[in-house]
């Protein structure tokens, strides 16, 4: 089964990247750009014969590889 | 509750701070009353081992601190040394043990911004960075995810800052397996007259924020949980804070920018506990008092409360105390960096921080006692047992020469670094003459034939079997690299690293290797001109090596004479020197 | 030689660069901000290594969209010699003045160490100082170095004899093992590798020096 | 409005990011994992008064700045 992951970094923590890009496009001629928010997907076949065991292999390698719980959070979709 | 009101300090909270009931009492004579928790904060970070040195302030004392090379020693941001031609070198070595342990990416990373700050605050151009790190067994299943992490953060940040990293240790004992260590060291260079320090002077010059805004990271675990927040998802913020060495670059830039000016006061950067031990210092050490206006601080979150503003450890930011009437001319430096600058109080002449939001008097504090009048310890100590000595093997070897070479080539400890160096940029600034690999770096002095050669060392078997040698070794050891390249060996730092000092015998760890190291200064005419501590380094009650890293300064007046350890051909005769 | 140095934030190379041009040619180079939207009459425009903008986004992309960009392509166009060095080759594929991108190392790690390049062509003023095939050894020091074009483009590129710099051996992937190529005009020149830091013996290598040299020598 | 821009790598464009996450997963206990792709969201306000113009503004960003054409292609979405 195809798994979609998306991590983001959790509410607090600072992005530097988001801030660079934001400035940018304000200097780029977009004046009102804001709140900019960046996300990672990762979408992968995980070989799991149903939804329940492919919620919990994907949910067990966002523990063990995919984010960084101390800063990331992630949400799993299965398509 | 409001921060201002201090009816609600309960015992609870006094602990949840890290302060003893003692400490306590001590505070409310301090003040004449209670604290708010705001004063309170601030009390337990000015008063924690970290910021206050309280365990180990009377033992480091012994160490020998002066010689006519020195230019400042230990009690500023980091040391000065001089190097002739009207330059000095400014270097400081601090750990960032604990924060690596739990996200080592961002651990390190801002372990090595937090030393860099320190160098440029004094108005040096970091030329160095080099890192001390230990490690668990090789095979212990968290290991390969922090060194990689580690060594990652590290070179993330260095690289991307442009500041070489040339050298460093690399080891590895089960004793570190729950609590590894990383310290990082910084050498710049400044010159004689350029030197700035963090003394506030000046009745009405204004106080100003520079570099990154300030959000809610590190604010420390206990506090997190006290009185004043309710919210159960703000309670579960991430305390590790998340460098940006992107911002730091930028920083570093205005700064020396601003530096060339004559404009500056007093400078500091907001490491550990930030806002807060920048401005007691800088108020402590010029006799001042300042007041600040926290609305005017730039904040990144919304909803921050003075409490969280004062106690914040958000990375890349400086306080600095300006000439009064210089304010433009240093906002112009900030916003071509596309830096924060806000004005954020005045220097006083009352010796009191009084600290205002929303136009309400949130903290107001005696500087003195806060900064200088924290508890100093006298824990008692055990002297290390005696180890039996490893008796020489008779009869026949265990194993054949060739093997036993190959064995020890290919231990941990003895096995080539290079693919961790290859991760560090140290070659940015053209001046690294010796790379990783050798005995000590050497990284020459811009626009001269000098070179600087740097080194740490330490092997914490040796502490741990006994303290004292230990100590010695380590700092001759430093000597012996820095010697090993042609350099004049000049000063050193360090980053005592040991478990929990009110454990006799850790304390009695602690106390044999300063003695130890103190020794081998004297004797080698080598002092100590800044250094950093890290206790309560264990993990449920087992207690790390000792590990008192050194980091060794030394000077080649001429490159040309330098050496190396490459043999240079054929027809050399080889000659073994010493015991 | 007239020669100006374009300085980003994050630049860290500048340094090394404006050294390594000043002993071949004698002359300081001129130091441009980015915020910058002219630039004087010039021999040579030079990017110089680092992290502009942090490397924020894709490496170079921030940087490439200054101000001072649309006066360099404009420059470009009219034949005035343009180096980018490692960041600043990550600036010139994303500015479009050359073709490709640089993407992560096919080992996901930063390297820094030397590496023995051939020179690929010397029909360029950045490299007619060298014998064609010669070996010389620069240091890398990147995170994205993985030079990536498509098939086709890869093939103008040998057909036209515009790859510059090659690595002798597999190092982060990149196509064709691509070190540095030419536009279309040969007057501009990115490349990975720091020629800038190998232009001394106390740096391990000279090799740099040549590359340094031809421009003087074609220049001025 | 609040735009939402996924950009990910075109169709034959080696990924060595994706390559090594999947062997990691490999080595971790999945050996089923396949076909791993990774996207880049940026979220953020474009301050535009309707979709259309919404929708204009986030094409125009892609172009400039968020994406580079030469490897990658992009969607967006309008919340
Ligand atoms: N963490 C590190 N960072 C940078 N360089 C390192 C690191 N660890 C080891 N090195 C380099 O590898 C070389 C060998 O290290 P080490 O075995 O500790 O040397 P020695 O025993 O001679 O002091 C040294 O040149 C050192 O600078």
């Amino acid at each position: 089964m195809r798994v979609k992951v998306a991590i983001g970094l959790r509410p607090g923590v600072l992005d530097p990247e988001a801030v660079a890009i934001e400035r940018s496009l304000k200097g780029l001629g977009f004046p009102d750009v804001a709140n900019v928010k960046r996300q990672k997907i990762i979408e992968l076949d995980v070989g799991a014969p149903d939804r329940e065991a492919a919620l919990t292999a994907a949910r067990a390698m966002c523990e063990k590889l995919l984010a960084n719980p101390v800063i990331e959070s992630y949400t799993i979709d299965i398509a | 509750m409001t921060s201002s009101d201090s009816s609600a300090i309960t015992p609870k909270t006094v602990a949840e701070h890290g302060l003893s009931s003692t400490e306590f009492e001590r505070i409310k004579e301090i003040l004449g009353r209670a604290p708010n928790l705001v004063e309170l904060g601030i009390f337990s970070v000015m008063w924690s081992e970290h910021c206050s040195y309280k365990s180990s302030r009377r033992h480091l004392a012994k160490f020998p601190t002066k010689a006519p090379w020195v230019v400042q020693g230990p009690g500023e941001n980091a040391g000065v040394v001089d190097i002739g031609d009207g330059q000095v070198v400014v270097f400081k070595m601090e750990s960032h043990n604990h924060p690596s342990y739990i996200e080592p990416y961002q651990g390190a990373a801002t372990g090595v911004g937090g030393i860099m700050r320190d160098i440029f605050t004094m108005g040096a151009r970091p030329v160095a960075v080099l890192d001390a790190l230990r490690f668990g067994e090789p095979r212990h299943p968290k290991t390969r995810h922090l060194i990689s992490g580690v060594v990652a953060g590290i070179g993330g940040y260095g690289n991307c800052v442009g500041v070489p990293t040339v050298g460093g240790e690399c080891t590895f004992h089960a004793s570190f397996n729950g609590n590894i260590l990383v310290n990082a060291m910084c050498v710049g260079i400044a010159h004689a007259d350029k030197v700035f320090y963090a003394r506030a002077a000046g009745v009405g010059n204004p106080v100003v924020y520079v570099g990154a805004k300030t959000g809610r990271d590190g604010i420390h675990g206990a506090t997190m949980a006290s009185a004043e927040f309710t919210d159960e998802t703000e309670a579960k913020r991430p305390t590790v804070q998340v460098g940006d060495p992107f911002t730091e670059k930028l920083l570093i830039e205005a700064c020396l920018e601003l530096m060339a000016r004559d404009c500056i006061v007093a400078i500091q950067d907001m490491g550990a506990a930030g806002l807060t031990s920048s401005s007691f210092e800088m108020a402590a050490s010029g006799g001042t008092g300042i007041e600040m206006d926290l609305d005017q601080v730039p904040l990144r979150e919304t909803g921050m409360t003075a409490y969280e503003i004062m106690l914040s450890e958000s990375q890349e930011r400086m306080l600095i105390v300006l000439k009064a009437g210089h304010e433009d001319e240093a906002r112009a430096i900030f916003e071509k960096w596309e830096l924060d600058f806000a004005t954020v109080g005045h220097v006083t002449d009352t010796g009191r921080m009084v600290l205002r939001m929303g136009g309400e008097v949130v903290a107001d504090l005696p500087v003195a006692p806060v900064s200088g009048a924290s508890p100093v310890y006298d824990r008692p100590t055990l002297p290390s047992p005696k180890l039996l000595p490893i008796m020489g093997v008779t009869g026949a070897p265990p194993m054949d020469v060739r093997e036993a070479a190959l064995k020890l080539l290919g231990s941990p400890d003895i096995a080539s670094k290079r693919w961790l160096y290859e991760q560090y940029d140290h070659l940015v600034r053209g001046d690294t003459v010796q790379r990783p690999g050798g005995d000590a770096a050497v990284v020459r002095v811009d626009g001269s034939k000098k070179g600087l050669a740097l080194t740490t060392d330490c092997t914490p078997r040796y502490c741990e079997a006994d303290p004292f040698q230990g100590g010695m070794q380590a700092v001759a050891e430093a000597w012996r690299n820095l010697i090993a390249v042609g350099a004049r060996p000049l000063a050193i730092t360090n980053c005592l690293n040991f478990g929990n000092p009110e454990r006799p015998r850790i304390m009695g760890q602690l106390v044999a290797c300063i003695e130890g190291m103190a020794e081998a200064c004297r004797v080698l005419d080598f002092p100590v001109v800044s250094g950093n501590v890290s206790l309560y380094n264990e993990t449920d009650g087992r207690p790390i090596q000792p590990t008192p890293n050194v980091g060794g300064v030394g000077l080649i007046d001429d490159l040309a004479r330098m050496t190396g350890l490459a043999l240079p051909g054929e027809g050399f005769v080889i000659l073994m020197v010493g015991e | 030689m007239r020669a100006a140095i374009i300085t980003f934030p994050g630049s860290n190379r500048e340094v090394d660069l404006a050294r390594a041009l000043e002993a071949a040619t004698g002359h300081r180079p001129l130091s441009v901000w980015h915020k910058e939207s002219e630039l004087p009459d010039l021999d040579l425009i030079a990017l110089p290594g680092g992290f502009s903008y942090g490397d924020y986004l894709r490496c170079g992309a921030v940087a490439a969209r200054s101000p001072i960009m649309t006066e360099i392509a404009r420059q470009a166009g009219r034949g005035v010699a343009v180096i980018g060095i490692c960041n600043g080759f990550q600036i010139l594929t994303e500015a479009g003045l050359l073709p490709g991108v640089l993407m992560r190392n096919k080992g996901l790690a930063f390297l820094c160490k030397p590496v023995t390049l051939e020179v690929a062509t010397r029909q360029s003023v950045f490299t007619s100082g060298y014998e064609a095939g010669q070996e010389v050894v620069f240091p890398v020091a990147h995170h994205d170095g993985n030079y990536t074009i498509d098939a086709e483009g890869q093939k103008r590129l040998e057909d036209e004899d515009r790859v510059a710099f090659r690595y002798k051996g597999e190092l982060n992937g990149s196509v064709g093992r691509i070190a540095g190529i030419l536009s279309t005009g040969r007057n501009v020149l990115g490349l990975m590798p720091h020629p800038e830091d190998a232009t001394e013996p106390l740096q391990g290598s000279i090799d740099g020096k040549p590359l340094f040299a031809s421009l003087a020598a074609a220049l001025g």
